[in-house]
């Protein structure tokens, strides 16, 4: 019992380690990019206490935003629901972390028995990923309702209906995927994608694509990060949080990014696979950590660059483009996968997807007809 | 576990949401107690299946998901109609919904 | 050992979500209770090695239900219940008698004479096995399912949606 | 052929162009603007950045300071506590009080002069106001302190800074300010010259009327003294 224990423990314990110290790295990192895209310099001021170190381009700026989380007054509303405003962030930290897991991710040293870094080398773990990451619109939803505060409570709603209506896509565009890896085992579908990685095949593209912007609005990222958005209302759900309940929101969204980044690589870019991973099996944990990173660098990319949706535009969007394109995508990659002649159906595919594509980014456009106004006589 | 003991927790828990449907006014705590009726269920669905003569043949899970997809739809309707009643007669106590009984 | 005192572990806290969920005057509370019952159940088809089912139990209940039971109450009044009597309603005592007469009586043969069946082998994962019964052995069941579920989702919004605000007149085009 | 969701890519392309020049590109366009502070932190108010780009520019204006000539900062202070800066201040954050030696007699020189810096919004009107040149602009910009309520209050011994130091940080202003001075005290001279030659041709008008008077009257007062001696 205490070999399976400990066998679980070396590798549960880097995960929730590697990953939460990952976390710190992000942040600076989000903040030096979006800096340099508005020709700022970026945090670079904090210096290491009592060493020679002066300025280590602001690497120690993440610590020292933890320690002042920290040191900050944890205010409470007064007649707030207790237990549910404590029980929101644990609740929006426990999901990523227990997703985590699922990610094939071949730690080095793993012992043989654990092949791949699974706690849990599940045969269903696409499914339990996307179960599991459900629980985070309940933790939104519980922190706008605990803080009794009309603002936190629409903005929280607003967050529950965005990330139910971008669940969606997010399932289909992966079940194209477990489509053609012909399981849901996260080891299985790396291994289908060795011979090629399903991002190159079109409907593979068209799901990535789909897979990546739905995963943006789950996470409340970039352009659609208006339930949070401090011109908004206020900052949304977690409006009434300050301290270190804040820092652990932060934690779990980045958390969540790391899942949903890490299952678009196992989906589509064939996991820990890479040049020179034969020789040296540990690189395969490098090139996926390398992949997620190239995810949340487009992702801050991104962030620098789009304006952010209204909540109407929001929603048609999932609705009426991601959605339809999503169920029109399955039928493609079926058609392909069973017609299993790539000189045909691949450009046939693509021609589909993209005409599709046209027509319900122009059907919309209708809608968008010049007003007309009508004056009080 | 023996499957005693589950069929003893789903009978509590039938108990459970009989009290919950049969004492409560507010029509969507009986929703609530409705779907703790349909979860025992399912219970015993499983256990049977898990205990039964041959679990190749999936029986049992397969009664269960249709069941939970049932349910969902079930839910989605019975919420609908509790907001169109609330939005005609403004109240979700079931003592006040009586119009269809001859006074 | 450790399956006796996971199962009571999850059943307790089932059961005590189950209560919760049932007698807490504040709905929001309740639906959060009802939620954790949801997740002890899916812990104990994990239990009984059917673990697609309880992924399955997780992703609708506790990912959809759940909010859609909460929707429900932030449209509606009572959310904090505070006026509606609880159990104080005026059935209540032959409600009472009614649910724990009803399980005692299902109860009884099983547990008198039958002997509890011995487990037979844990079964493999059955994802895969279930997605190809369900393709040919129950197509048609699952056919009439996807209707329901489509006439359920279009019947909820017809429902729900009620009388168009301000029917389109003289000056709005319709 | 407009490619669905063209407009994306382009505005990425800008940013990610934008993100990589920052890096390599040394032309003004892509290089970033902010630079590192003028001086550490820690450094105090006198010593100036050594380097030349500072953040600090020539015409950078902060918080009012009083001008003192020479070393002895009492000495040669230039306010002369007329306050009207005190009345002219829009946020009155300005407080004086004249100078009596102990005869009474008020000695032109400022016992309190306190500007409360919390207050003052740098708008420079005591400078335009102050006919003795005794008030300018600092740009020393550090001033945080501990404490919200007295901190920012600066007292006439904090406020005091040479001229020279006024060169130091606005070399082109002191000079113009210092040459207005001087060219002000010359034609003060001249006209002071050309005053004391008026009075003085005037004292000299003065006496020869007066000499010519006293020639005339003598005349009249004794007609009978023989005529044209």
């Amino acid at each position: 019992m205490t070999q399976t224990l400990l066998n679980l423990l070396a590798i549960a314990v880097p995960l929730a380690v590697g990953f939460a110290s990952l976390f710190a790295f992000t942040t600076w990192l989000e903040r030096k990019i979006l800096a340099r895209i508005q020709n700022r310099i970026g945090p670079n001021r904090i210096s290491l206490p009592f060493t020679r170190f002066r300025r280590l381009f602001g690497l120690i700026q993440p610590a020292a935003d933890g320690l002042k989380m920290l040191a900050k007054e944890d205010i409470v509303p007064r007649d707030a629901d207790k237990l549910l405003h404590l029980l929101a962030p644990i609740l929006s930290l426990v999901p990523p972390m227990m997703v985590l897991c699922l990610l094939p991710l071949e730690l080095p040293y793993a012992t043989a028995g654990m092949r791949a870094l699974q706690a849990a080398a599940l045969d269903n773990a696409v499914l339990l990923f996307f179960a599991i990451t459900s629980l985070n619109t309940l933790a939104v939803f519980m922190a706008g309702w605990a803080s009794r505060n009309k603002y936190s409570l629409l903005g929280g709603m607003r967050a529950v209906a965005q990330m139910v209506s971008y669940e969606i896509p997010l399932v289909l565009s992966a079940a194209v995927v477990i489509m053609a890896a012909g399981g849901m085992n996260a080891q299985a579908i790396v291994e289908a994608q060795r011979a090629q990685w399903f991002i190159f095949t079109p409907w593979g593209l068209a799901a990535f694509l789909i897979f990546f912007i739905a995963s943006l609005a789950e996470t409340n990222r970039s352009p659609f990060d208006l339930p949070e958005a401090e011109s908004e209302i206020i900052a949304g759900y977690f409006t009434e949080y300050s301290g270190f309940k804040f820092a652990l929101f932060f934690l779990g969204e980045y958390l969540a990014i790391f899942a949903v980044s890490g299952l678009a690589v196992t989906l589509f870019l064939g996991g820990g696979a890479g040049p020179w991973v034969a020789a040296y099996p540990a690189l395969s944990c490098v090139w996926f950590l390398a992949k997620i990173f190239a995810l949340i660098f487009v992702m801050i990319w991104l962030r620098g660059t789009l304006p952010r949706l209204r909540v109407d535009q929001l929603m048609g969007f999932a609705w009426k483009f991601l959605l339809p394109l999503s169920l029109l995508n399955l039928f493609v990659a079926a058609a392909a996968l069973k017609l299993a002649k790539p000189w045909l159906s691949w450009p046939v595919g693509a021609l589909v997807l993209y005409g599709a594509a046209v027509a319900l980014s122009r059907s919309h456009r209708a809608d968008a007809a010049p007003r007309t106004y009508s004056y009080a006589e | 576990m023996t499957l005693n003991h589950y069929l003893v927790l789903s009978a509590i828990l039938l108990g459970i949401g009989l009290l919950g449907v049969l004492t409560r006014r507010n029509i969507i705590v009986v929703l609530f107690s409705i779907e703790i009726l349909f979860n025992a269920a399912n219970l015993n669905f499983i256990a049977f299946w898990r205990f039964g003569p041959n679990p190749e043949a999936l029986m049992g899970p397969m009664f269960a998901l249709f069941a939970i997809a049932v349910a969902a739809a079930e839910v989605a309707v019975g919420l609908a109609l509790v907001i169109a009643v609330y939005r005609h007669f403004k109240t979700v106590d079931l003592e006040k919904l009586d119009t269809l009984r001859e006074p | 050992m450790i399956e006796g005192v996971a199962f009571y572990i999850l059943s307790t806290v089932a059961v005590l979500g189950a209560l919760l969920a049932v007698s807490r005057r504040n709905l929001v509370h309740g639906v959060f209770a009802l939620l954790l019952f949801f997740a002890a159940l899916s812990g104990l088809f994990v239990m009984l090695m059917a673990d697609y089912v309880a992924a399955v139990q997780v992703l609708v209940y506790v990912g959809a239900v759940g909010i859609l039971q909460l929707f429900a109450i932030m449209l509606t009044e009572h959310v904090t219940g505070d006026d509606l009597r609880r159990l104080g309603a005026r059935g209540w005592f032959w409600g009472l008698m009614l649910a724990v007469a009803l399980p005692v009586v299902l109860l009884l043969p099983p547990l008198l004479n039958g002997e509890p069946p011995v487990p037979p082998a844990a079964p493999q994962s059955t994802a895969r096995q279930l997605g190809s019964q369900l393709m040919e052995h129950y197509v048609v069941p699952l056919e009439v399912l996807a209707l329901l579920l489509t006439g359920a989702l279009i019947g909820a919004v017809a429902v729900a949606h009620g009388p168009e605000k301000d029917p389109p007149g003289k000056d709005r085009p319709a | 052929m407009r490619l669905l969701g063209f407009g994306i890519l382009k505005g990425m392309a800008v940013t990610l162009e934008n993100f990589v020049r920052s890096y390599f590109d040394r032309d003004r366009r892509h290089h970033l603007f902010t630079k590192e502070y003028a001086w550490e932190p820690g450094a105090p108010a006198e010593v100036l950045p050594a380097r030349a780009d500072t953040t600090v520019t020539a015409h950078s204006r902060n918080f009012p300071i009083l001008l003192h000539d020479g070393a002895d900062p009492m000495g040669g202070i230039r306010c002369v506590a007329c306050q009207i800066c005190e009345r002219e201040c829009p946020p009155q954050c300005i407080y004086i009080e004249k100078d009596y030696d102990e005869q009474g007699k008020y000695i032109k020189r400022p016992a309190i002069f306190d500007i409360d810096l919390s207050v003052c919004m740098s708008c420079q009107i005591c400078v335009e106001v102050c006919p003795f040149d005794a008030i300018v602009m600092d740009s020393q910009f550090e001033l945080s302190t501990a404490n919200r309520f007295g901190g920012l209050l600066q007292h006439r011994d904090q406020l005091l800074k040479s001229n020279e130091y006024y060169h130091r940080i606005h070399p082109e202003e002191a000079r113009a300010r210092d040459d207005r001075m001087a060219q002000e005290k010359a034609e003060k001279e001249a006209k002071q010259a050309a005053a004391d030659a008026a009075k003085k041709k005037a004292a000299e008008a003065k006496a020869a009327a007066e000499i010519a008077a006293e020639k005339s009257k003598p005349e009249p007062s004794a007609p009978t003294a023989g005529g044209a001696a």
